[in-house]
C-alpha cells in the first residue's frame, strides 16, 4: 500500500523523476530525491532491516543518519545508510546482516534465546574448557559485523582540500543559518556546513505544517545565497574538531579541511527515544522521523497512529501527522500536568485524545513480529517513573511516533574541550565553558524558543565578532521559559523487557541494572561492559538515555554520573575519503631514465630510488652481482651515487665546526685531501660515517651516507645555532650529481676526460680538488671504498647524464660496466669496510666497530666524547670482526642477521656475508665475544636451517689487491 | 685528454616525468626545454583554466650569509628589504629573499644577469657570502583552477588576501618542501612553485594528475613565452 | 592538524616541522663527573608543564625554540635561538669560550 | 561452556555478584600500596596476593579501573622480540596469557590468530632475520616467509601494496593473539579483590611521603595512607608520579592513536604489522577492524586525537586494502604512552626505597600485563628485582648498558 502523501509544500523529491530499484529481490519505485529508507516506507515497506544482536526486525527510528539497524548492500558497496543515502535508478538493495532475507533471517530465532545472553554473557561463558573456546570463537566470529565486505570493491580516491574562514558555521538550522548572516554582514567569510541537502535544519521538518515558519525558512535561504561572502556546503558532515579551529567537513565527494579562525556550533540536538517494551517495532519512531518523512519526503508514517510525547514537540508532531491524512488515535503524554497550550485545543478540537499523566506501556506487535498492531497506555506517575497497570487502555494502530527529548548533539564541543553542565530547566547538558574561538548557538546550547535560537545565532555571531577584534552591539537572549522539552527520566519498566536503549547494540533497561549490580557502576566502565554508545551511531540515541539510568539506579544527579569522551567521528567516514590522494614522494637522480633503460632493478633507498643491480635476461640476481663485482676488480665500473648527502660547510669557523661535530680532526687537514668523518650522538651511539674533503682553507664538503643526509643536515644547523660559530652551511645533496669509476682502468677512463695529473704521485688515495670536466666545473675526489682505485666526480646534477654517458663512452675500449649498490655493499665488504646503519644499530658505540683511530680523545670536545670517556672504562660487549669460511665450504649460505652462538648464549650475530669472487670463499663481518677477536680465532655462525658454520677471524682486505 | 668542444645541453630535471607525454622540445639556457606538448590553440585554452609549465631551465644564481645582501647591492642587484619577499633584482631577473640571508636571482627566460654574478663570484675574496649550488625544479601555474589544484596540494592559505603579491613562502606543495609565489605574467596572475630538482618528476607527476582531474594539463615554455 | 609559528615564516601547519626535543643546557664537560654526565644525556624532568624545545621548519631549514605547555599543547611563544623577545631567555646565553660574532642565525 | 548461559536463564533474579568491591574508605596503613588501576597494576596486586600472600593491599585509581592505556590500546599480544631477554619475558607472558581465562575465570576472548610483521624492503627483511633468529633461539616460534604464505593467510592483502611500497616477505609469529582488553582488568580485579585487595576508584595520588630515601605512605583524595612500599604502574603518568619522589627518568610522553572501523563480517583472521606502512591492523570478534599506527612525533600529556593520524593511517590501510574504500572508520582515540629511549621497559627498584617503577612501556604495555604483574609483585616482595627483568632495571642509563630492542624497532606493536 502506498503511503506517498500529495505533494507537501518543502518536499525534497522530484515527482517528474521516478526511480526505479529492487529491495530484497521486488521491485519499487520512488521519486528522484527520495533516500532509499523514504522510497520503501513510501511503497509500504516496513521491515528494513534486522538488528545487530537479536536480529529483530527494525524500520524507521531517527531517520536521521543514526538508523543503524537500516543498512543494505547494493551487491557492490556494503554498510550503505538507507535513512540518508540517496535512491539511485537501478539500485539493486539487500539489507545486511540477515540469514535469509530481512523478512525471513534464519537468525531470528536468538531473539527468544535473549534470556540465555544478558549483559556481559560472553565473558562468563566458552571460555572453560579452554579447548573448547577456538570452536566457540568460531561461531561467535560468524555471527559478528554487519555488511559483507567486497573485495572487489575499487579503490576510489577522493580529493582532500584545504579551506580558509574567519568563521565556520557549523549546521543551518535557524540559529546556524542567523549565525552566518550575521557574521557575513560584518564582512567576515563564512563557511556554512549542513549535512542535509537543503538549509534549514529543523525548519525543514518540525515547524512545515506552517505558513510562517516556511517563510521565515525561505527569506533565511535567500538572503544566505545571496551573501557572496558566506561558502555554503549541504550534504556535508563536520566529522570532528581538531587543534586550532581544523574541522574536516565530508562530503560525497571528499573532505575539506576547513581551517577558521573561530567555529559556531549550531549542530542542534538529537531526538531521544521513550523507553518502553518493544519500543524498537516496525511503525515505531521518532516524532522528528515522522516530520521528516511526512514534510521532506511526502511519505505518511502509518494510517494510524499514537502519539507518545512529553514535550510541546509531541503535539506538534501529531499535527503535523493528521495534516498528512494519518489518524491520531492518542496522543500520550508522559507528564504529569501536561500540555499547556493552545497546541492542545488545537488537537482536541481535531477529535484526538490526549492522555495526560500516561505512558505507553507497551507497543503490541503483530503476530509475525514485523509490525504494531496497537499500544497499551497506562497511567503513569512522573515522580516515581512508575507505570500503573491499574487503568490501562488497548488502542489499535499501526504506529508509535515518540517525542520525548533530546540530547544535545554536542560531539565537536566536547572535542574542543567544552565544559558541559547539566541544566535543570531543559534537563539537557549544556555548554557552560567554551574554549578560545569556539562558540555554541541553538538547541545545542539550550535555546529552544524558535525566534530565541535566530537570536541566539545573531549572539554567537556577535561573540565571534568581539573575539575577532570587532565591536559589535550586544544581543540579548531569553532564557528558556517554560515546560522542559526534555522529560528526565522517559523510561517504562517491563517484566518481559525488550524495552530498547540502543537499538544498534540490542540494549535494554535491564542490562544497565545488572551492568551496575556487577560494579560496573560509572559511566565508563558501564559503556565498556554493556557496549552502549560503541555501535555505528556512537551513541547518538543512546548515551543520554543511559547516563539517566545510571543516575537512577545511583541515586545521584545526572550532572554527577558524567559523560563518555566523544572522540571523532562525528558520522562515520570512509577510509577513501580519509585517505585521500596520499602523497608519495620519490627522488630520481638525473641519471634515472638511463638505469631504467639499461635494465635496473630499483630499491627504495630513504627517498631516493636506486639500482640495485641491472637485470639481463637469463641471469639471476646473484650471478649479475658477482658480475658487476667482478667488472670493477678487474677492469672499471660505474656507480650513480647522486643519492649521497653533499654538504658545504664554509667560512672561517669551518675546521672548528668540524671539529667539534665529527670525532677527528680537521684544523691541521690540508686543502686538497679527505679525511673521514664520523659523527656520534650525545650518548656516543655511532649515527653516520662519511668523508670531508678540504676544498679551501674555508671550505669543506662532506658526503653523507644517502639515508642520514637530511638528518645529519638538521644537526649541523642546531649545533651550529648553539655554537654561534662564523661558519655558512649549504646543503646541495640535490644539486650535485655524483658518479663513482671504480677499478684498475679507472684512471685511464676518468684521464680522458679531465685534464690534470691523476698519477698517484700528484691526486693519491684521498686526494680532493675542483677542476674542470666536460667544461663544466667538477669536484675530483679519490675514493677508496670500493676498489683500490676509484674517482668520484661530483657535477652540477642537471649534467649527470652528460657525465655518465661521457664515462661510459670513454670506458667502452675497457669493458666498464655499470654496477648496483648490491654490488657496492660486496665490494666494499672485501675492502673490510662496514657500513653505518648496516653493520651497526641504534646502540653501537664506536669501540665496537673498532673505529677507536676515527676518536680525537686529545680534542678539547666533539659530541658524544665524553659519554665515550664513560663507555671507555666499561668492557666492549661486543667486537666486529671481519672473518671467513673455508674456501671449500659447500653447507648453507649464512645470512646476514644470522646469530653468531656460543653454546646456549648469544654473542653477536653477522651483519654482513657474501660470497666473494675476489676473495673465492664466503667472507662477512659479524659481532662476536671480544675475546674472540683476534685472526685466526674461529666461532660458531648458526645459520637459517639450524647447522652450525665455524668462521675464522681474519684481517682485511679479504683479497690480494695486487 | 678529450674534451668536446660543443657545449654539453643538459636535461631538465623533469624531463623523466614527461618522456610519455613526447612534447617537442627544445633548448634554452643549455637545457632541453619542452616546447609544446598539444599544440597552440590547446595550450592556450589550458592556460586560462589549469596549466603547468616546466621552466627549469631559467637561469639561476644563489647566495647566502650574512653579506649577501650586501655583496648584491654591490653588484648593482635591487634587493628585497623584508625577510621572504621578492622584487625584481634587475630588468627580466627576479629575487627571491629566501629567510633572512639567503637570496636565489632567477632570470626570466633569457638573459645573463644570473650568469654574470656567477662569474663575478670568487669564493675567497668575499667574507660572510656563500653560493649555494641550486638544481630547481620549477614551475609555471596558471589558470582559473589553479588555487583549487593547490588547495589540494598545499595547506596554507593562498588567497589573495593571505599570499601578499611580493610574498614568499617556503612551505610544503605534495608532501615536499617547496617555495611559491604568485607573479604577474603577460597580464596573467600566475602561480611559481620551486623545488628540488631530484624531487621534480615527483612534482610534475602530482601537478599533472590533479590538473587533469580539474580538466588542465600540460603547457609548453612557447605558451607563455614567444621567442 | 595543529599550527605552530615559526619566527621567520609564520604560522603554518605541523606537518611542515620536526619535533626536536626538549631544550637543554649541556653541562660543562670537563666539570661534571660520569654520573652528572649520564643524568644529562639521559634523565629529565619530564613532567607535564611548560618547556622549551626544538623545533624545525623543514621547508626553510629553521631551527628555533618553542616555548609549549606539554600538558594542553599550547604554545606561548616560539623565537630564534638565544632571541627571545622578553630577554628572559636563557637558551645559549652562557658565555661560549670559542665564540665569535657575526654569525649567520638565520639559515 | 554454554551450560553458563542456562543458569542466566533460568534464574529469576539476577544474582551475578560484583565484580569488586566498592570501596569508598582507605584504610590508615597497607603492606603495599599500587598507583594504577589498569592492567599490570592490578595484575601485580593479584600476585602479590596470590603468589606471596600479601593482601594488604591497595590499588588507587584516579578514573576507573582499565581507563587508561588498559583500555585504549589494540589488544596484540606477541612475544617476538629482539633481544634475547625481550623474548623471554614477552614469552613468559604469553605463556600466562594463555592460561588466564580460565585462571581468573573470566573469558577474555583470547585469540590466537598468528602475527605477520610485513617487510617492504630487503633492510626489513633483514631485520626480520634477526628477530627470527633470536626467537628460535629462546625457543619461540618465529620464522621468515614469503609472500606465498602471506598471501595464503590472508589473500585480500595486495602484496604490492598499489604499487607504493611491495611486500617482499615478513616475520611469522605463530603465537600472536589478541584479547579483549578490558576484560584483563576486570578478570584481575576480581581476582584481587576476592583476595581482600582493596581497589579505590576516582583515588587520586596528590604526593608521595618520602623520608631518609625510603616511602613512607602517599597523600591521597581520600586521606593519607602509610604504606612502606609503592609501586608506580601508571604508564603516560609516570613522570607525574616519579616527580612525587624527585627521580628523573629517561621517559617521555608522546601519544598513540588507534581507531576502529565499522563493524563487517570477519574477513581478516591475522594480525598483520607494516613497520614501512605504519599500521597494524587486526580484526576483532565484533567484526571491527582495530587499528594503530607509530607514535605521535611530539611530546603531549594528552589523549587528544589528531586528524593527520587517521589520514595516514586510512592511506596506508587503502594501499594494502583497496577494496575499503568505502569502509568507514567509526571513532578514533588516543592514549599516552611512556617512550623510553632503548624502546623497553624500565622496571623494579628505584634509587628510592621502596619506590617501585613498572613504567616505560612505550606502545607494548598490553602483551605484557600479566607479567609485568608477576615480576613486579615478586620485585616489591622480596625488594630484588625479579630475574626476568634484570636488564630492564633503571640504572642501565647511567650504565651506559641499554637494551638491544631499539635495533628492530620501527614500528612493534
Amino acid at each position: 500500500m502506498s503511503m506517498r502523501l500529495p505533494k507537501q509544500a518543502g518536499e525534497w523529491i522530484s515527482r517528474d523523476k521516478t526511480v526505479r530499484f529492487t529491495f530484497e529481490g521486488q521491485e519499487y519505485s520512488g521519486y528522484e530525491g527520495d533516500t532509499i529508507t523514504s522510497a520503501l516506507w513510501a511503497a509500504g515497506v516496513k521491515v528494513l532491516g534486522r538488528s545487530f544482536k537479536y536480529h529483530r526486525a527494525r524500520g524507521v527510528l531517527s531517520f536521521a543518519n543514526h538508523d543503524v539497524n537500516v543498512m543494505v548492500t547494493d551487491g557492490n558497496d556494503t554498510n550503505i545508510r538507507g535513512d540518508v543515502v540517496a535512491l539511485g535508478n537501478g539500485m539493486q538493495l539487500d539489507a545486511v546482516n540477515t540469514d535469509g532475507g530481512v523478512l525471513k533471517d534464519k537468525n531470528k530465532y536468538i531473539d527468544s534465546l535473549s534470556p540465555l545472553l544478558p549483559v556481559g554473557f560472553y565473558y562468563k561463558a566458552f571460555h572453560k574448557p579452554a579447548r573448547l573456546f577456538p570452536f566457540w570463537e568460531k561461531i561467535i566470529r560468524k555471527a559478528a559485523g554487519l555488511g559483507v565486505v567486497n573485495f572487489n570493491y575499487p579503490r576510489i580516491t577522493k580529493r582532500k582540500l584545504n579551506k580558509h574562514c574567519d568563521l565556520l558555521v557549523i549546521g543551518a538550522g535557524p540559529s546556524g543559518l542567523s549565525a552566518a548572516l550575521a557574521a557575513a554582514s560584518e564582512g567576515l567569510e563564512v563557511v556554512l556546513v549542513d549535512e542535509n541537502q537543503s538549509l534549514g535544519g529543523s525548519l525543514t521538518y518540525d515547524y512545515a505544517g506552517s505558513e510562517s515558519s516556511r517563510k521565515i525558512l525561505e527569506e533565511l535561504q535567500a538572503k544566505v545565497a545571496e551573501t557572496a561572502n558566506i561558502h555554503v556546503y549541504t550534504g556535508a558532515y563536520a566529522a570532528g574538531y581538531y587543534a586550532d579551529h581544523m574541522v574536516p567537513v565530508v562530503t560525497a565527494k571528499g573532505i575539506t579541511r576547513v581551517r577558521a579562525k573561530a567555529v559556531i556550533v549550531a549542530t542542534g540536538v538529537f531526538e531521544q527515544p521513550p523507553v518502553f517494551h518493544n519500543n524498537d517495532l516496525p511503525g515505531v519512531m521518532l516524532g522528528s522521523a515522522a516530520q521528516r518523512l511526512i514534510n521532506r519526503y511526502a511519505v505518511k508514517p502509518f494510517n494510524k497512529g499514537v502519539v507518545v510525547t512529553a514535550n510541546a514537540h509531541g503535539y506538534r508532531v501529531a499535527l503535523d501527522l493528521l495534516n498528512a491524512g494519518a489518524k491520531v488515535a492518542a496522543l500520550v503524554d508522559m507528564r504529569a500536568e501536561g500540555q499547556r497550550d493552545d497546541l492542545v485545543g488545537e488537537l482536541v478540537r481535531k477529535g484526538v485524545k490526549i492522555y495526560p499523566a500516561s505512558c505507553v506501556y507497551e507497543a503490541v506487535a503483530t503476530s509475525d513480529k514485523l509490525g504494531v498492531q496497537g499500544a497499551v497506555i497506562f497511567p503513569f506517575d512522573e515522580a516515581t517513573g512508575q507505570a500503573n497497570p491499574g487503568k490501562s487502555v488497548n488502542i489499535d494502530c499501526d504506529g508509535i511516533a515518540m517525542s520525548a527529548g533530546w540530547a544535545p548533539a554536542a560531539a565537536l564541543l566536547y572535542q574542543a574541550g567544552t565544559g558541559m553542565g547539566y541544566s535543570n530547566d531543559i534537563q539537557q547538558f549544556v555548554p557552560n565553558c567554551l574554549p578560545a574561538g569556539v562558540f555554541a548557538a541553538g538547541r545545542v546550547n539550550g535555546v529552544y524558543c524558535l525566534q530565541q535560537r535566530a537570536n541566539d545565532g545573531m549572539r554567537a555571531a556577535a561573540e565571534v565578532l568581539r573575539y575577532l577584534g570587532k565591536r559589535p552591539p550586544e544581543v540579548t537572549v531569553d532564557k528558556h521559559q517554560g515546560p522542559s522539552p526534555s522529560h528526565p527520566y522517559p523510561f517504562v519498566e517491563h517484566p518481559k523487557g525488550k524495552n530498547f536503549v540502543d537499538f544498534d547494540e540490542d540494549i535494554q533497561i535491564k542490562d544497565f541494572v545488572n551492568a551496575a549490580k556487577e560494579g560496573f557502576d560509572n559511566i565508563e566502565l558501564m559503556k565498556r561492559f554493556t557496549t552502549v554508545g560503541m555501535g555505528p551511531s556512537q551513541g547518538k540515541h543512546s548515551n543520554m538515555n543511559a547516563i539517566r539510568i545510571l543516575a537512577k539506579i545511583r541515586n545521584l544527579p545526572v550532572e554527577k554520573i558524567g559523560t563518555t569522551t566523544a572522540r571523532p567521528f562525528f558520522h562515520p567516514t570512509p577510509f577513501g575519503h580519509l585517505g585521500g590522494r596520499s602523497f608519495h614522494s620519490h627522488r630520481l637522480t638525473s641519471i634515472h631514465a638511463w638505469h631504467e633503460s639499461a635494465g635496473a632493478f630499483f630499491v627504495d633507498v630513504g627517498a631516493w630510488s636506486r639500482p640495485a643491480y641491472y637485470q639481463q635476461a637469463g641471469k639471476s640476481k646473484q650471478q649479475l652481482v658477482q658480475e658487476e663485482a667482478q667488472a670493477v676488480r678487474q677492469t672499471a665500473g660505474i656507480i650513480d651515487s647522486g643519492t649521497l648527502g653533499k654538504i658545504e660547510v664554509c667560512g672561517p669557523d669551518a675546521a672548528l665546526f668540524l671539529e667539534r661535530f665529527y670525532t677527528g680532526k680537521f684544523a691541521d687537514q690540508k686543502v686538497g685531501t679527505t679525511r673521514y668523518a664520523l659523527l656520534l650522538d650525545e650518548a656516543g651511539v655511532v649515527v653516520d660515517d662519511g668523508i670531508a674533503s678540504r676544498l679551501a682553507d674555508e671550505l669543506f664538503y662532506l658526503t653523507i651516507s644517502t639515508s642520514n643526509a637530511a638528518a645529519v643536515y638538521r644537526e649541523m644547523q642546531r649545533w651550529l645555532q648553539i655554537w654561534q660559530l662564523n661558519v655558512g652551511l649549504v646543503n646541495v645533496t640535490g644539486a650535485y650529481g655524483l658518479i663513482n669509476v671504480a677499478g684498475p682502468a679507472a684512471r685511464d677512463i676518468v684521464g680522458k676526460l679531465v685534464s690534470i695529473d691523476l698519477s698517484d704521485a700528484a691526486f693519491p688515495m684521498g686526494a680532493a680538488c675542483e677542476t674542470e670536466v666536460l667544461g663544466v666545473p667538477v669536484r675530483l675526489v679519490r675514493v677508496g671504498f670500493v676498489a683500490h682505485l676509484a674517482y668520484e666526480i661530483h657535477m652540477p646534477s642537471a649534467h649527470g647524464l652528460n657525465f655518465w654517458l661521457a664515462l661510459m663512452e670513454a670506458g667502452a675500449g675497457y669493458g666498464i660496466r655499470p654496477f648496483g649498490t648490491d654490488a657496492q655493499r660486496l665490494l666494499r665488504l672485501e675492502l673490510g669496510h662496514h657500513l653505518a646503519g648496516y653493520d651497526t644499530d641504534g646502540l653501537t658505540n664506536p669501540y665496537e666497530i673498532g673505529a677507536e683511530s676515527a676518536l680525537a680523545m686529545d680534542k678539547p670536545f666533539f659530541i658524544g666524547q665524553r659519554s665515550l670517556k664513560i663507555i671507555g672504562k666499561k668492557k666492549v660487549a661486543k667486537l666486529l670482526v671481519p672473518f671467513v669460511l673455508p674456501q671449500e665450504y659447500s653447507g648453507e649460505m649464512p645470512q646476514d642477521c644470522n646469530l653468531v652462538i656460543d653454546g646456549a648464549a648469544i654473542k653477536g650475530r653477522v651483519t654482513s656475508v657474501a660470497y666473494s669472487p675476489a676473495a673465492k670463499r664466503i667472507i662477512g663481518l659479524a659481532y662476536v665475544d671480544p675475546a674472540r677477536n683476534q685472526p685466526g680465532m674461529v666461532f660458531d655462525i648458526r645459520t637459517d636451517n639450524g647447522s652450525i658454520v665455524k668462521a675464522t677471524v681474519v684481517e682485511t682486505p679479504f683479497f690480494n689487491a695486487d | 685528454m678529450t674534451t668536446p668542444q660543443t657545449v654539453m645541453i643538459r636535461k631538465t630535471p623533469v624531463a623523466y616525468a614527461q618522456q610519455a607525454l613526447k612534447p617537442k622540445m627544445g633548448e634554452l639556457n643549455g637545457m632541453e626545454v619542452a616546447l609544446e606538448f598539444e599544440g597552440a590553440s590547446v595550450e592556450n585554452a589550458r592556460k586560462q583554466l589549469l596549466g603547468v609549465t616546466d621552466v627549469s631551465c631559467f637561469q639561476r644564481f644563489s647566495v647566502k650569509g650574512p653579506q649577501a645582501a650586501a655583496w648584491l647591492a654591490a653588484k648593482g642587484m635591487n634587493t628585497p628589504a623584508a625577510i621572504n619577499s621578492w622584487d625584481d633584482a634587475a630588468p627580466g631577473t627576479m629575487i627571491l629573499r629566501l629567510g633572512g640571508s639567503e637570496f636565489l636571482l632567477e632570470d626570466q627566460h633569457s638573459g645573463d644577469t644570473c650568469a654574470l654574478l656567477a662569474k663575478g663570484f670568487k669564493q675567497a675574496e668575499v667574507a660572510g657570502v656563500y653560493k649555494v649550488q641550486r638544481a630547481d625544479a620549477a614551475f609555471i601555474l596558471s589558470g582559473s583552477e589553479a588555487l583549487d589544484l593547490l588547495s589540494e596540494l598545499c595547506m596554507l592559505d593562498l588567497r589573495d588576501s593571505a599570499l601578499g603579491a611580493n610574498a614568499v613562502v617556503m612551505t610544503q606543495v605534495a608532501g615536499i618542501s617547496a617555495t611559491l609565489l604568485r607573479q604577474t605574467l603577460n597580464g596573467q596572475q600566475v602561480y611559481r612553485i620551486w623545488c628540488d630538482g631530484t624531487y621534480g618528476p615527483y612534482m610534475w607527476d602530482m601537478l599533472m594528475e590533479v590538473a587533469k582531474e580539474l580538466g588542465g594539463g600540460a603547457v609548453g615554455l612557447s605558451c607563455h613565452f614567444k621567442k | 592538524m595543529k599550527l605552530l609559528e615559526c619566527p621567520m615564516n609564520g604560522v603554518r601547519p605541523l606537518s611542515e616541522f620536526l619535533f626536536g626535543g626538549e631544550y637543554r643546557e649541556m653541562p660543562d664537560p670537563d666539570g661534571s663527573d660520569d654520573y652528572e654526565w649520564a643524568g644529562y644525556v639521559h634523565y629529565r624532568d619530564n613532567a607535564p608543564g611548560v618547556k622549551k624545545e626544538w623545533w624545525y621548519h623543514g621547508p626553510s631549514g629553521t631551527w628555533f625554540i618553542a616555548e609549549r605547555n606539554t600538558l594542553t599543547d599550547e604554545v606561548l611563544k616560539t623565537y630564534l635561538f638565544g632571541k627571545d623577545p622578553s630577554g628572559k631567555d636563557q637558551t645559549g646565553s652562557k658565555p661560549n669560550k670559542n665564540q665569535t660574532t657575526g654569525t649567520e642565525q638565520s639559515i | 561452556m554454554a551450560y553458563q548461559l542456562l543458569k542466566f536463564a533460568l534464574g529469576r533474579e539476577y544474582k551475578e555478584p560484583r565484580f569488586f568491591r566498592d570501596c569508598q574508605t582507605p584504610k590508615k596503613s597497607y603492606d603495599a600500596v599500587i598507583i594504577g588501576g589498569g592492567g599490570h597494576g592490578l595484575a601485580a596486586a593479584y600476585y602479590l596476593a596470590k603468589d606471596h600472600g600479601i593482601t594488604n593491599v591497595a590499588v588507587l585509581e584516579r578514573g576507573y579501573i582499565g581507563g587508561g592505556n588498559t583500555g585504549r590500546n589494540t589488544t596484540i599480544v606477541r612475544s617476538n622480540y629482539l633481544t634475547p631477554d625481550g623474548v623471554s619475558f614477552y614469552d613468559a607472558s604469553v605463556k600466562l596469557f594463555e592460561g588466564l581465562s580460565t585462571e581468573l575465570d573470566i573469558n577474555l576472548f583470547y585469540s590466537n590468530r598468528g602475527h605477520f610483521t610485513l617487510a617492504h624492503s630487503e633492510s626489513a627483511m633483514r631485520t626480520m632475520r634477526w628477530r627470527a633468529e633470536v626467537n628460535k633461539h629462546v625457543g619461540v616460534k618465529s620464522r621468515v616467509v614469503g609472500t606465498d604464505e602471506i598471501s595464503r593467510a590472508c589473500p585480500q592483502l595486495d602484496i604490492s601494496c598499489s604499487g607504493k611500497a611491495p611486500i617482499q616477505g615478513a616475520l611469522y609469529h605463530e603465537p600472536g593473539s589478541i584479547a579483549r582488553h578490558d576484560a584483563v582488568a576486570w578478570g584481575y580485579a576480581r581476582g584481587a579483590d576476592s583476595m581482600g585487595v582493596e581497589i579505590f576508584q576516582n583515588t587520586e595520588v596528590q604526593g608521595i611521603d618520602v623520608k631518609d630515601g625510603r616511602v613512607q605512605g602517599v597523600h591521597t583524595s581520600r586521606g593519607y595512607i602509610a604504606t612502606g612500599k609503592v609501586l608506580s604502574a601508571v604508564a603516560g603518568f609516570t613522570p607525574r608520579v616519579c616527580k612525587m619522589v624527585n627521580l628523573q627518568t629517561p621517559i617521555v610522553i608522546h601519544p598513540l592513536q588507534a581507531c576502529v572501523s565499522e563493524p563487517m563480517k570477519p574477513w581478516l583472521d591475522t594480525i598483520l604489522v607494516s613497520g614501512s606502512l605504519h599500521v597494524y591492523v587486526s580484526q576483532s570478534s565484533r567484526g571491527e577492524l582495530v587499528m594503530g599506527s607509530s607514535l605521535d612525533p611530539y611530546e603531549v600529556h594528552s589523549t587528544r586525537s589528531t586528524f593527520d593520524f587517521v589520514e595516514g593511517l586510512t592511506s596506508h590501510i587503502v594501499d594494502m586494502f583497496p577494496f575499503l574504500s568505502n569502509v568507514k572508520i567509526v571513532r578514533q582515540w588516543a592514549g599516552m604512552a611512556d617512550i623510553t629511549p632503548d624502546f623497553a621497559p624500565i622496571m623494579g627498584n628505584t634509587p628510592v626505597r621502596g619506590f617501585y617503577l613498572d613504567a616505560g612501556w612505550g606502545t607494548w604495555g598490553f602483551k605484557a600485563t600479566p607479567i609485568s604483574g608477576k615480576t613486579m609483585a615478586y620485585t616489591m616482595a622480596n625488594d630484588r628485582p625479579h630475574e626476568l627483568i634484570h636488564s630492564f632495571r633503571m640504572s642501565r642509563f647511567e650504565e651506559y648498558e641499554l637494551t638491544g630492542e631499539k635495533g628492530a624497532a620501527s614500528v612493534g606493536h
